[in-house]
């Protein structure tokens, strides 16, 4: 049976199973369809994988750089820069391969939650090296090695890097709680002037970003973030102030406690 | 100072996404509007109404769908590789566009539009703009959907070869989805309905032939309304 | 400085950089517990996504039983029950290798929903071949060459099985609905039967059961898949009955509908 | 029917698993009331008791803890490997455990209890019984919660050196803790507010600078309140 | 202070309108226990009373829900250009009345409701004190889905031409609705719901049909229940 | 202390409180056991098995319940007028209860279980120890829940009066809810969920009746299942 | 039929029941109005007026509440046994007013309000009708956590002895709390809450101290502000 | 027929209606953007940038947003009487524009922006188009809410006169709130929120008072940053 429309054929495949009288024209088309299915779900758990690896060494370049102290900087950046190159490698790498040549936003969902892991690692490396913000060009730029040079390059796009940058306020608050308890105040209020920057910025650019409830939720969890940074500068501002009327002749003492054991 | 450097060029960045998305929107609506009138003059095939009258406002609405895809290739144009970016802005009513030509084309010819036939009617046969194939198979659930109600009204209307017809088709198109590996998502929800279109098909047919209403096969035809 | 109790080690070590100040004591345990804990966390990965694959290969058996007809059962079910062979052979033993020599408890959130996945497509298999449910003491013994015979076995605990059984009604309906449109009334009224059967097992057991909220949730689901079939089965039922009444003389007519063509 | 019978015995099977858990219930509740007369008894700390008094009464239960650590041991023989299947029924009170041991040894060495001497303290250091390493450090960030207040009180009562010592002590445990790759787990926020506790003994400790209240270094002393 | 005053002057407004929304409410409350054994009255329908007999009380009672409309003028006529302050305050009830009120109109008359004469039944028919068009458009929906019980309980009395009858009421409301452009959310559901009862009483109906239990469409007569 | 003093009282009663709550819910647990395994027995009423052995082991277990609404009577004795102050503890096993005892009692009579007849088979017919109007109403709400499945099922059995049985059953146990002024919510929702049911009921029997399957309304009799 | 009877007899039943909880309602309206009332006038506390004036207003409605709980009393009387039913429509109102009673006691003796003395003051000496300990309780969790603040507010105004008075107070609370083994969760929550306010208030007292703004402890005062 | 007639009627006014909605989203769309823009803008006072500075920019847009409120108005004046049909349209952002004209305000004056104040600037001063009084009051507290950071940014900027300052602003703001009965429960969830902002100002102005850093209250000014 050929054809539905043809009723000459009909004795012929009277006792043919029903199940193979599937019109072939159908079962060719659905062959290919099958097929176009189980690659791209094949592909996509590969993405998944590649994503979860990258989020896992991410997290560990962030733990590396909240290591840090007013004298291990260098020491403690230098590895955690290490690692980051590490995770461009070996991680990131192998999702470029999986997605060079599709529309990258087909799956985004599934592996933008590692490359918004990795923005944050970055700019957070990049915060503490510099004190100044990693932008998504230079970043881009990193990548670009990774690619075959002759198809269109897996670029982060401008919403995950911003997702990442939002998520980057609750390890810059923690790296300021701990700035402040190493007595590097400088630190601590830089931080607090870049997250406010940051999240002035951010509330400008979130009403005009593709899909921004998830966005929403990190900002209210960010402007907490800035406002503990905030409170912990006030504390240790208001002290200090205190510390000056009552006329010591030391002002560098509040910058920590080196000479604790003297 | 270059952070807000960068942050300006992502608010230009977006607000351009953005743009293009109020332009996508702008399209989509025109799409849904005129699906809407097809959808409402398909609708008196349950009357009964001779299938010429049916899907002559229809057909000739077709052209004009074909040009707003036409617009919303020019505008995917200006974002190549992001298709997929603003698929969710039109992928229900691409939906809705297939189930209503592929309902269109069974009237007519009794077979299923194909995934190519659909993208041609659309325009949609181009190497950046082509018809997502999980939209297409979405949009043919949603024709099974309106296969239960159609049956029931052209028995009322007399037309008792209508059951048969519907099931070998019904069949066919349910042996096919079978082929397919889904996830447990939307698509696998609306192949689950298509079951159970298929089983009030059957129903119908038994009603038919229970009663010997239903006509031998003798008498074969293109379309699926012997005399329209 | 050794000890925090003795001050006579004090001068020698008030220019040290702060951060190395740690006790060593503490230091050389907490690197032990940071070895364990990165460890851990890694191993949980590589389960993890042993648990994907399982689900995703054991989904591909459940779609291929779906396949079955009236007239290619041992076609289909001989497919099926290969590729089962083949997700235990190449997942299901990695999942092994990995947990192999710890307490299988420990990670059973990240391995759960694979291990449902494989009990729901091998409980499938084995009802569509026998009519029976496949219980967890033959699938365990399944299991057992893929384990180093030396130790403890990897062994489906009761509660996956469980909770991969619920998930089976689903599937089970599914199949009722198609098997009544192929006209295998008798094999859909052996699936109502069946699927009862189980819901009413298992409603003695949830109580029992160690967490059992998502279980809860899954009978509920349960219920309603075991009320559709039972409605599809009024339907067929109905209509027969009424055909019966009428007089018909070819009973069998009911069964499907093979003879639609002539 | 072999239906029947499996289930039979997964209900057999579950009965026992779930009297076991029972069991276990009934210890951790014995732990839990023990924890709570000890914790009620070490707040007088803050009340700046001596410290002898303070330690009296809860460093006489320990044998008691031991004790019942031993018993849960004994049910948790019963079924070998499933040592973790259990733990969510004892875990946070065990973490409640670790956190009192601590501070008492604390408070008596002004050292950090090791895992090794907590599992000791409570006979936990078996093969297929031992101290789950994520309990003792959420453990060690509840002792970490107790420091600000412990700090405050002991300034009223007139023990200016105080601040100086518990500074030490978490600035120690605290770069301890950093050496670990957390996950965004219930640990890493314990860890948190251990840096907030942190910082609270740091204001108290430059109050009293500030003052010239603290005394210096010179003369150590084992325990952390020199005199009682 | 000029705060002070603006605050007083606030207090006094927000408990005048406070207190008007109480008002409204008692009247609403009332109105909700009138439908409330308006409804159960109607409900006998179902048990295939006659019709008489079903319409008597609920008749009797639209005196008193046109007083409470009144009343519940009276208390929007004290703040004008208000009546969609505290249109929610009584729009549900509202639209359950306009439910009934069709429902027994259509028992009656085999007629639509119009909006005009649900006005006027409420004594809405005031510039001020209108009958909101959404509102009534919602009661029709709630109207039909009665419909399918209705048309099955009347089948099961024996009375089957009834499915006939419904069928092409509800055919034409349906036609009458798809004019709309309907950008409510919840009406737009509501007209979804309206489908479902279309494609229920087209079964009935189909299901008579097959039978030869319906009788054929020559002889109009109206009202619904031929006989009663 | 006065203060000390009276804290010390406190402890003791809510000590008391506690220790009452705690064996009434050692009651209740055991309530709910064999409630569950009654509920289980019963299910096999849709497996169609003969009425007299779906009945054997849960009216066997019903004076196990009696004897464990003795002993709640008991515990609530020792603290005289605080019957609602433990209510919640256990209200939503007893509704259970009253709707499996219902389900039994009509399976057997196909009459409606009463008040005062599920209160003595619990015992609970004493001044102080009465069986609350609420749950009882609930657990008919529960009962009218399991009645569309029974009726499938019956149906499948070939036991085709049922759905008739059934109908006027509900329908008079519908009736009968309609007269109350419903305000508690839980219960007002189990009820619109009682008009599902009877929906659902009325559209099998329609199914049979159309189909000449169900007999006449001639022939009465008590009981549900003819033969049992 | 008896269905009928027994189902007007639970209509007449439920009515009533109906009824008596809106006459509880209704007086606990009245008592929410005091309160708020009462409430905002004790919140000047805060702003450093003197005593005299801050307590005048709160006091002279004390009576007001006093007939409010005799009419409350009244009401309940009408279902003996049964004040654990309507429990919760009056309990959270009962909890604020004995959080303000005890913060208007405490204000003028420094003293702990006592549980009879609660209970005098609003009538509920009654053996049918006391004040439940919980609820009285969880009344002085509120007070605490009123306290932070006042005592931030007393520092202010240049009291700098009020946070050792209210530390030792609420010491003294603390401990006669730890005595109690609570397994109610609320109070257990709002416990935990009084743990926080008596750290806050340590904190003050630590800031005084080491400011040498609080005097030495040996002049005992009644009262909480030396001058009102 | 007339029912066509009728749903014709109701097609033209449901559209205009629709597109009435259309035009007030699309100004109310610039509103949002415009409060955008001042909101960024304002945050600069965080920074600590000079009040003149940081004000320019969005007092520049006051006139931008009065302009929008003026084509609000003549929409709305196209179907008197219906201000309260669409007010949820644009309601939550006009209590944002009233949070940062008083915000503005404030920083500029250390006064409240009056009611009236703020109809005028939006030029809201009309009879049928007046500025909704809760709309006005949760704008205020939105204000609040922006009070304890600014307090803290300002002190960490050397402004250690700016707790005092606001500390009155607020405790005036928050008496003035409490003659208010709030029934709204939103605003009254609101309200509460601004008691926590008060209690957090006092706890800086505490910090700053007990270390003797706030100045006196001798000196009066206006404006909240003494150099602007
Ligand atoms: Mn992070
Ligand atoms: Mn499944």
């Amino acid at each position: 049976m050929k054809t539905i429309v043809s009723g000459t054929a009909l004795q012929s495949i009277a006792k043919r199973p029903r199940t193979i009288t599937t019109e072939s024209y159908m079962k060719d088309a659905f062959a290919n369809y099958a097929g176009y299915l189980n690659e791209l779900n094949e592909k996509r758990e590969r993405v998944v994988k590649a994503s979860r690896d990258i989020t896992i060494n991410s997290k560990k370049v962030i733990f590396q750089v909240h290591r840090i102290s007013r004298d291990n900087k260098e020491e403690v950046l230098k590895k955690a820069e290490a690692d980051l190159v590490a995770v461009k490698d070996q991680y990131i790498s192998r999702l470029v391969k999986e997605l060079q040549g599709t529309d990258f936003w087909k799956l985004r969902r599934a592996y933008s939650p590692g490359v918004q892991e990795y923005v944050e690692a970055a700019t957070f490396c990049k915060f503490c090296r510099t004190g100044t913000l990693l932008d998504l060009e230079e970043l881009n730029a990193g990548l670009l090695p990774l690619s075959d040079p002759a198809i269109e390059p897996l670029q982060i796009n401008v919403l995950d890097y911003l997702l990442g940058l939002a998520d980057l306020t609750g390890e810059l608050m923690r790296l300021a709680i701990g700035r402040i308890s190493d007595g590097e105040l400088d630190f601590a209020e830089k931080i607090c002037r870049f997250s406010r920057d940051i999240y002035r910025e951010l509330t400008l650019v979130v009403p005009l970003m593709d899909n921004n409830s998830d966005m929403k939720t990190k900002m209210d969890t960010m402007l907490q973030s800035v406002l503990k940074i905030e409170n912990a500068c006030l504390s240790v501002h208001v002290r200090g102030s205190e510390y000056t009327l009552l006329g010591s002749s030391d002002p560098s003492f509040l910058m920590g406690v080196p000479d604790m054991q003297s | 100072t270059s952070m807000e450097k960068q942050f300006e060029d992502f608010r230009v960045k977006l607000d351009e996404a953005g743009s293009l998305r109020e332009r996508i929107r702008a399209v989509v609506n025109e799409i849904e509007s005129i699906t809407r009138l097809m959808h409402a003059s398909l609708l008196h095939v349950h009357q009964s109404r001779p299938l010429s009258e049916v899907l002559e406002k229809p057909k000739a609405q077709v052209d004009g769908l074909k040009e707003l895809y036409g617009r919303l290739a020019e505008v995917l144009c200006e974002c190549p590789g992001e298709y997929y970016r603003f698929h969710n802005d039109w992928r229900s009513e691409t939906q809705t566009v297939v189930s209503l030509l592929a309902f269109m084309h069974w009237l007519e010819t009794g077979k299923l539009l194909m995934h190519t036939e659909a993208e041609e009617k659309l325009g949609m046969n181009q190497a950046e703009f082509a018809l997502d194939i999980e939209d297409y198979l979405i949009g043919l659930c949603f024709l099974s959907n309106e296969m239960p109600r159609y049956v029931v009204n052209q028995v009322l209307a007399g037309n008792y070869d209508c059951p048969r017809k519907v099931l070998r088709f019904l069949t066919d198109l349910h042996a096919a989805f079978r082929m397919l590996n889904l996830r447990n998502d939307f698509l696998r929800k609306k192949f689950d309905s298509l079951k159970y279109d298929l089983k009030r098909v059957e129903e119908v047919y038994y009603d038919m032939k229970i009663r010997h209403l239903a006509n031998g096969d003798s008498a074969e035809d293109n379309g699926t309304q012997g005399q329209s």
